[in-house]
């Protein structure tokens, strides 16, 4: 028979729709609305997983997301596959396929459980005391075996095929959690007209009342509670203002009332559409928040309390009410509290049978115990549970009866069963209130912490800060909405809480004296026992913290959502302090765990960054340029021929525009137009060089220090008006000099009239170079004389060129004649193409990023990041000319008098000849001033530019070297790869150094 | 001190693994020491190691605010790695790196360091000239780093993609020797190995003030457990120097800024190294516990909140996302954040400090767990000799006025 | 005269649904003080508004407040040079920087029910119709790059976005269209 | 993500922003009457203060406007923002140690 352990009829399953699944390659069925937990328990399959370190067997200890045991591998397909997933929280589909962990060869047979022998050998924290012997053996040996046997699913291999989304939001109250009170808040709230989210970490909204029973009689505002909650859900879908979003878990909670909300959109579905995305990354910022997160039930601590067939009492009702699942047919409760007894009422009304209820406290007289007792069933109270039976699940429990002092004492007490449902009692979900830095409170009466003062606009109802009782959560929910709404009449009362609906106990449960092998876990995944907290506490890690890192307490996938009170608890007990003293450990996101795909989103491959191409791109990749990342923009490095190296294709464009004519696309050097009737003053304050004395229609190279004296940048500025400069930067520095400009003229010179506009984008820069650069262009040139005598270099003229406006400069970063042809970008391509034509006749070459820095090496002209890092002074790279003598201050001119920058030792430009002249140096390599280096021996200086000159046929290079001015004509040896190479320091400039070429 | 062997733990398992002593005394504070380092992290906690063990100095207390390790030591990826490029800071790191080679001996404290090497990704021509400018300088300098294309690249790291990338990977350097280690073991190992040879740890106690002679130098420190006398104090506090330089009117060239990471639920092992790139601010490494561990990073913001924004997270895990694939499917179990101190130069401050008998050890940034054997063994010296060891002499406060900065970020910086 | 005359050609926009390619228009970055602002808003023939994040259209012109001494003007592109001319002459004398931009962005249209949705798939700004009403504008950040937005009606959108980002821009929103189309 | 009052604009995300450090440190009017000392101070020291922090914030991607704000570096509260070349609110100066 198919799911055997399905109840006749109820739940909240869809029973006219089967769907098949396998656990390991076991065929199995369930039903649409299953999560894999409960479809599995309904086939009687316990035995679900293995424990990280004993690799015990284990099952399914709850039904949420604080499930410790029950994790398994999903493979949707081969590249569709997810570790680690909480078999409680994975919604079942048809064809599922899931995967136990962390065992071998099998479920069943696991070899890894030789572990759990020799767990006397192996407390917590053994491995800082061992594995140091011989030292080498740590790599080769003791840590590989360490990872092999750590970890628990295995990682998938292939790339995620799947696509995530994320999303702004923004709404004036975000209710987290839609159980009664959240749903009572986020109603409330609704009423007011105002922006509404309500999200829940379910399918289904309703939260606990998920698990009560289908004929429940309780009442909500005097309806039945289903009907309450149906109609309450029907209300809200209906408000244009409110954002419904199930299967969506608020996992962090940041400043500002920003929240992070996961939602899963494809994983409970047979079939994903292509493109549908698997997740949503929801970023909300909300006015209010009102956490109504609940509580989770605590499992209790006593030996042998992981056989599988063990679960919490609450979810055990939820299997039975919501999935119609039987945990077992003959079931015991374990409690220590009156809210567990409905699990056996219910559990017993389903024919389930009750062989006994051990309630540890010396007394259970409350309605719910009562009640049980009217139903039949045995209570025994003041007695507990100190041993389990059973392998591969759980087959009697060992109770023994307390005695004064609460010890176990007399005879033991065999009950056969096949289910032991357990409770602690509730914690309080204060997770996201704690991350929000809201501050927790210890309260006594509940032997809890909950909420106390917010940081943020935060408001918590129900469970969550400890208000039980389906009338109290209700009343509470719509507290916190209005305190939300800005009703600040003393609503925040705590409204009081049902009798018997809280209360339990923290910590071990007293255990007999001796049998050190018997295992009482408080972390069940890291397989965290009762001793290895006291061994901790022995070794004298009293703090919390100290206790969780050095047992793993808490650490494990869950992240303590069972464990952490009942570890606190028995470490407090253990050095004798209150809860409250030995502290809390800070709560951290995620609530769970959130899939890495939803945080990168969209951010991928083309949308990882903004690819930022000029206006000429097309027509380069047309021409089958390869192009390299310069900050965020697509530059073509250079235009091969078919088949032709990079080393061939960078020597033919280099010699064109010595011989002929080349083009280059310089437009994505960043502009910035000063405008003002002071921008000649605030030039000359930011730039070392001096503007007063550049004629309108000039332009000069510029250099602009940090204030501490070290070249930011460079590029050539050109006086356009009076009052007007159009400045260029470097492609990497446009935004950053822009923003240094605006933080003078904004916080510093208030005084200045000027006003700073980026043009970066508004001109497509087409440099044309060499000899015949002139020819080329005189065709297409109008209004502008481009005779020596008319426009010398570094001047600037107005005119058209193929019809539309142009700025022409007669600039030259190549040495050679030639002009930088700033047009309107959206004509840049077309500009582009026309000159290409036009220069046919002459050889016009394109060229790329790589010949031009070739070219501006030979003609030693520097580029700011390669051949300067963030600590050249002008003067270190040869460029002191460039300083506006009669300044009284520019920007980082101060800076430039402190000793270290007067040093004749700093690092200086030169060039360096090899004395093989086709040797290429090696970009980086270290200088040394002697032939043998000696190990420890500081280099001197260092390569910073290198390449072969088709020019000069030769290698030419630049470097910095200490006081290297002065060593010109020294040889120096250069150590990179293999034997130090003796090179020449010569100057930089290696060709045409009288610049005739550029004034011709 | 209990001597800890793979024999002691087998014994002691005869008898349920009873018998351990504290791994340190919870000391209280005495009314006068000969030094006092104020900060109980691995590096505090190193230089009162340090300062017993090779300094002979005998009354030595260890002052922490919180729990010992509870900064930035517990919070932080374990990267470990030398191959910085100025020769000022290769020869910092690599004297660390030394240590680290044989600190669990050193302290019979397995720190688990795993020399499974530090790949530094490159992704334009730029980062490739950068790469291989600190792969020669650190050879110059003895400092093993080697470049990898990216095909080498991958057979070291199968799982990371080099092309059809936003940034294809152009290459890498490695440094063999870099790699990681168990930052809480290092702070026990430290406090367990000081508290034997005498040495007071202090937990819960905060300071408050200091105490002044009548020259100015330093003469003690005001608690909440109370005044404690000394001659020589070392402060080693990270995000809070500038809070504690201040109560002695020393103002620091330090900033505070929140700097995260997080972790993934923990896989079998399929990460062999550490593979970081500064260029899309990827930082990624596996655990001796199978999570992957993730360095986000800082803030735009100065701030001692201990926590970020999300669009710091996202960014990160966007990076690892692009370099690997196949891990968007792995889920974020953990985030937290720290406060990290930063310099003008990004490079530390191990130093002498304008206040006789008060040394100062900060301005790690991002990456001071990798230094803290090193970093506490300098500062150990600096305090017993009243004067730096020449590894840190350059490492002032002065420098800043004086322009001789030791400039790892600028270094590196991109424009063109 | 030259024998080639040059065509323009705005940069790449990738197409989806909710997006359209508005025409090339005549852009000025203005700065100066509110009688600057007046004047060119009578020059171009829209209203003067002085409130922050604020835009004036008229016709096919529009004033865009973009901070406290900066708006953008757009107009037809035909009306560019003539235009240009106009503004210079009135706000001749005045302090002012009159930057033609024209080229520098293209201007996209973003419209339908879920405009605002689309837009806050990489936008953070609260784009509720009570946050962000039709005539508010501003810059703002849209993923990774920086945009002007501005509500042209209650579900439709005017963004201008550098020329360079379009691409980008224009291929998140269609990533992201594709499963609002769903 | 904070949310930054500009005071221009009013409340904004924070990635429309860029932190500007400490703010009311003004660049010494005559850097040749400095010292080194007093170059450096200017240069790089700063209050790094834990507790009410006054600095500077450019609202790059919004209206380019740089201003100040009163920012607890404890809980990353804002206390104020106001314009460039405007005091604190004289209400918290107090609260600025």
């Amino acid at each position: 028979m198919s799911q055997p352990w399905r109840t006749p009829a109820g739940g909240r399953i869809n029973r006219h729709r089967e769907l098949r699944f396998t656990f390991d390659g076991r065929e199995l069925t369930g039903y649409e609305g299953d999560t894999l937990a409960s479809a599995l328990l309904a086939n009687g399959v316990h035995l679900v997983g293995r424990s990280f370190k004993y690799h015990r067997p284990r099952g399914i200890l709850s039904a949420g997301p604080e499930e410790p045991n029950a994790i398994v591998t999903v493979r949707r397909d081969a590249a569709r596959v997810t570790p680690d997933l909480r078999a409680t929280e994975v919604p079942l589909y048809a064809g599922l396929d899931a995967i136990s962990q962390n065992r071998w060869p099998s479920l069943g047979v696991d070899v890894g459980a030789i572990n759990n022998l020799l767990s006397p050998f192996i407390p917590a924290g053994f491995y800082y005391k061992t594995f140091m012997w011989p030292r080498g053996a740590w790599r080769s040996l003791y840590e590989p075996k360490i990872r092999a046997a750590a970890g628990l699913g295995r990682a998938p291999e292939q790339p995620d095929p799947d696509t995530y989304a994320t999303r702004f939001a923004h709404c004036d109250v975000l209710v987290v959690g839609a159980g009664p009170a959240g749903i009572a808040a986020a109603r409330a709230s609704a009423k007011r007209g105002v922006r509404v989210i309500l999200c829940d970490e379910q399918p289904q909204f309703g939260g606990s009342l998920l698990a009560e029973p289908s004929a429940s009689t309780a009442l909500i505002e005097g309806q039945p509670a289903e009907q309450w909650l149906s109609a309450s859900l029907k209300e809200l879908a209906s408000l244009p203002e409110v954002t419904l979003l199930s299967r969506t878990t608020a996992f962090g909670y940041f400043p500002h009332n920003f929240v992070g909300l996961s939602e899963r959109l494809t994983d409970h579905l047979d079939s994903v559409r292509p493109g549908q995305p698997r997740e949503r990354l929801w970023q909300v910022r909300a006015k209010e928040v009102i956490l109504a997160t609940g509580a989770l039930e605590r499992p209790l601590v006593f030996p042998g309390n992981d056989r599988p067939g063990i679960l919490l009492a609450g979810a055990a009702r939820t299997y039975l009410n919501q999935y119609g699942v039987m945990p077992g047919r003959r079931a015991v409760l374990l409690t220590a509290c009156d809210a567990a007894y409905r699990a056996a009422l219910d559990l017993r009304s389903a024919g389930v049978e009750i062989a006994a209820i051990i309630d540890v406290r010396e007394r259970a007289d409350g309605a719910l115990p009562e009640a049980a007792r009217r139903a039949g069933l045995t209570v025994h109270s003041n007695a507990t549970v100190v041993g389990t039976v059973g392998s591969q699940r759980v087959k009697a429990i060992r109770v023994a009866r307390l005695d004064g002092s609460g010890a176990p004492q007399g005879s033991i007490e065999r009950i056969a069963c096949d289910a032991l449902l357990m409770s602690a009692g509730y914690t309080p979900s204060v997770h996201l209130f704690s991350q929000s830095r809201g501050k927790l409170v210890w309260n006594d009466a509940q032997q809890t912490f909950l909420p106390g003062e917010p940081a943020e606009r935060t408001h918590c109802a129900g469970a969550c800060r400890g208000v039980f009782g389906l009338a109290a959560a209700i009343e509470d929910g719509r507290g916190a909405a209005a305190r939300a709404g800005g009703d600040v009449s003393g609503s925040s009362k705590m409204p009081e809480p049902a009798a018997g609906e809280f209360g339990g106990i923290l910590g071990a449960l007293p255990q007999p004296a001796g049998k050190p092998v018997v295992k009482a876990f408080v972390d069940w995944q890291n397989d965290v026992t009762s001793k290895d907290l006291a061994l901790a506490a022995r070794e004298g890690f009293r703090s919390i913290e100290h206790v969780k890192r050095y047992t793993t307490t808490g650490m494990a996938t869950d992240q303590g959502k069972t464990s952490n009170l009942n570890a606190l608890a028995i470490v407090a007990g253990e050095i004798g302090k209150r809860i409250p003293e030995v502290g809390l450990t800070t709560f951290r996101m995620p609530y769970t765990p959130v899939t890495f795909g939803s945080f990168a989103a969209y951010t991928r491959g083309e949308l990882f960054d903004p690819v930022r191409t000029t206006p000429t791109h097309e027509w380069a990749v047309r021409r089958g340029a390869v192009f390299e990342d310069v900050g965020l923009w697509k530059r073509a490095r250079y235009f091969p021929r078919k088949d032709e190296s990079m080393h061939a294709a960078v020597q033919r464009e280099c010699l064109a525009v010595r011989n002929g004519c080349g083009m280059f696309d310089a437009s994505t050097l960043g502009k910035i137009e000063v405008v003002g009737k002071d921008a000649v003053t605030f030039m000359n304050r930011l730039y070392i060089n001096s503007w007063s004395n550049l004629a309108v229609g000039r332009c000069r190279y510029g250099i602009l220090l940090r204030d501490d004296g070290f070249i930011m940048d460079d590029g050539v500025v050109a006086r356009i008006a009076e009052d007007r400069f159009h400045v260029t930067t470097t492609t990497g520095g446009a935004a950053a000099v822009l923003g240094m400009m605006e933080d003078f003229l904004q916080t510093e010179w208030r005084d200045l009239q000027v006003w700073l506009t980026s043009t970066s984008e508004q001109w497509s820069v087409i440099a044309v170079q060499g000899p015949k650069s002139r020819e080329v262009i005189a065709g297409l040139v109008e209004g502008v004389d481009l005779s020596n005598a008319a426009l010398a270099h570094m001047g600037v003229a107005h005119g058209r060129i193929c019809g539309v406006p142009m700025r022409l400069f007669r600039v030259s970063f190549t040495g050679e004649l030639g002009f930088e042809i700033n047009v309107p970008a959206d004509y840049g391509q077309s500009v582009w193409e026309a000159i290409y034509a036009a220069g046919q006749a002459h050889g016009i070459t394109p060229y790329g990023t790589e010949a031009m820095h070739v070219l501006r090496a030979e003609k030693g002209f520097i580029i700011v990041g390669q051949d300067t890092d963030g600590t050249v002074t002008p003067h270190d790279a040869g460029l002191a000319w460039a300083i506006g003598k009669s300044k009284s201050d520019f920007v980082g001119k101060r800076a430039l008098e402190r000793p270290a920058m007067q040093s004749i030792e700093r690092k200086q430009l030169v060039g360096l000849l090899t004395g093989a002249p086709h040797v290429v140096l090696e970009e980086g390599a270290q200088l040394i001033a002697s032939a043998q280096h000696r190990l420890g021996e500081r280099p001197i200086g260092h390569v910073t530019s290198s390449y072969y000159s088709a020019t000069l046929g030769r290698s030419i290079a630049m470097a910095m070297v200490r006081g290297g001015r002065a060593r010109q004509g020294e040889t120096l040896y250069v150590l990179a790869d293999g034997q130090p190479v003796p090179v020449q320091v010569t100057s930089p400039v290696f060709y045409d150094p009288q610049g005739t070429r550029l004034n011709a | 001190m209990q001597r800890f062997s793979g024999l002691t733990l087998l014994r002691r398992g005869l008898s349920g693994q009873r018998g351990w002593q504290p791994q340190w005394r919870r000391a209280e504070p005495k009314p006068s020491y000969d030094a006092i380092i104020v900060g109980g992290g691995g590096h505090g906690l190193g230089a009162a190691y340090y300062l017993a063990k090779e300094h002979g100095l005998r009354r030595i207390a260890v002052v922490e605010k919180g729990w010992i390790g509870g900064g930035n030591t517990g919070r932080n990826t374990t990267i470990i790695r030398s191959n910085y490029l100025f020769d000022e800071s290769a020869a910092l790191y690599d004297h660390s790196v030394k240590l680290w080679e044989t600190l669990s001996q050193e302290l019979n404290y397995n720190v688990m360091f795993s020399q499974r090497g530090v790949m530094m990704l490159a992704h334009t021509v730029h980062d490739v000239q950068v790469s291989k400018r600190h792969i020669y300088a650190n050879r110059a300098n003895g400092v093993d780093n080697e470049w990898l294309s990216p095909d080498e690249a991958r057979r070291i790291c199968p799982l990371l993609k080099v092309d059809d990338i936003r940034f294809p990977v152009m290459g890498a350097a490695f440094q063999a020797r870099g790699g990681t280690a168990r930052h809480d073991a290092v702070a026990w190992g430290f406090a367990r190995a000081a508290d034997a040879l005498g040495v007071d740890i202090i937990e819960n106690c905060e300071v408050t003030g200091f105490l002044r002679d009548s020259n100015g130098a330093v003469a003690g420190i005001e608690t909440s457990r109370g005044v404690i006398r000394a001659p020589r104090i070392g402060v080693s506090a990270a995000g809070h120097t500038s809070v504690l330089l201040r109560m002695v009117d020393v103002r620091m060239p330090l900033e505070s800024y929140p700097l995260q990471a997080l972790v993934s639920e923990p896989v079998k092992p399929i990460f062999p190294c550490v593979v970081m790139s500064n260029t899309i601010h990827a930082y990624i490494s596996q655990s001796d516990k199978g999570e992957m561990v993730i360095g986000a990073g800082t803030d735009a913001y100065t701030s001692y909140t201990q926590r970020g924004g999300l669009h710091i997270s996202r960014h990160a895990l966007e990076a690892i996302c692009e370099l690997f694939p196949m891990f968007r499917r792995l889920r974020m179990m953990r985030a937290w954040g720290g406060i990290v101190d930063v310099t003008p130069d990004r490079s530390p401050i191990i130093a002498k400090t304008p206040v006789p008998g008060l040394y100062v050890n900060c301005g790690w940034g991002t990456g001071g767990f990798k230094a803290t054997p090193g970093a506490a063994n300098l500062l150990a010296w600096t305090i017993a000799h009243d004067d730096p060891h020449p590894i840190n002499a350059p490492f002032t406060i002065e420098r800043f006025r004086d322009g001789e900065l030791i400039d790892e970020a600028a270094a590196a910086a991109v424009a063109h | 005269m030259p024998n080639a005359i040059a065509t323009r050609q705005g940069p790449y926009v990738a197409p989806s649904a909710l997006v359209r390619v508005l025409p090339h228009a005549a852009r000025w970055v203005l700065r100066g003080d509110s009688s600057v602002m007046a004047t060119a808003a009578s020059t171009l023939g829209v209203p003067f508004v002085e409130r922050p994040c604020q835009a004036a259209a008229q016709s096919d012109c529009a004033a865009l407040w973009l901070g406290p001494d900066e708006r953008l003007l757009i107009a037809p592109a035909d009306a560019q040079s003539e235009l240009a001319a106009r503004l210079q002459t009135a706000l001749a004398g005045q302090p002012h920087s009159l930057v033609e931009v024209s080229h520098r962005q293209v201007a996209l249209e973003i419209a339908g029910e879920h405009a605002a949705v689309l837009l806050n798939s990489g936008c953070p700004l609260d784009l509720h119709v009570s946050a962000f009403p039709a005539g508010m504008c501003t810059r703002t950040m849209f993923a990774k790059t920086e945009i002007v937005l501005w509500r042209t009606a209650e579900q439709r959108f005017h963004v201008e976005v550098w020329r360079s980002f379009a691409a980008y821009l224009s291929k998140y929103l269609a990533l992201a269209a594709g499963e609002l189309a769903a | 993500m904070l949310l930054i009052n500009c005071p221009y604009c009013g409340e904004r995300p924070e990635p429309e922003f860029v932190y500007g450090g400490q703010a009311h440190i003004a660049r010494p009017t005559d850097p040749r009457a400095c010292s080194d000392q007093q170059w450096a101070d200017y240069l790089y020291l700063r209050d790094n203060v834990k507790g009410v922090h006054n600095e500077r914030w450019r609202h790059t991607h919004g209206c380019g406007r740089f201003f100040n704000a009163l920012r607890d570096t404890t809980t990353d509260r804002f206390l104020a923002t106001y314009e460039v070349g405007h005091e604190p609110p004289a209400t918290l100066k107090g609260a600025h140690s």
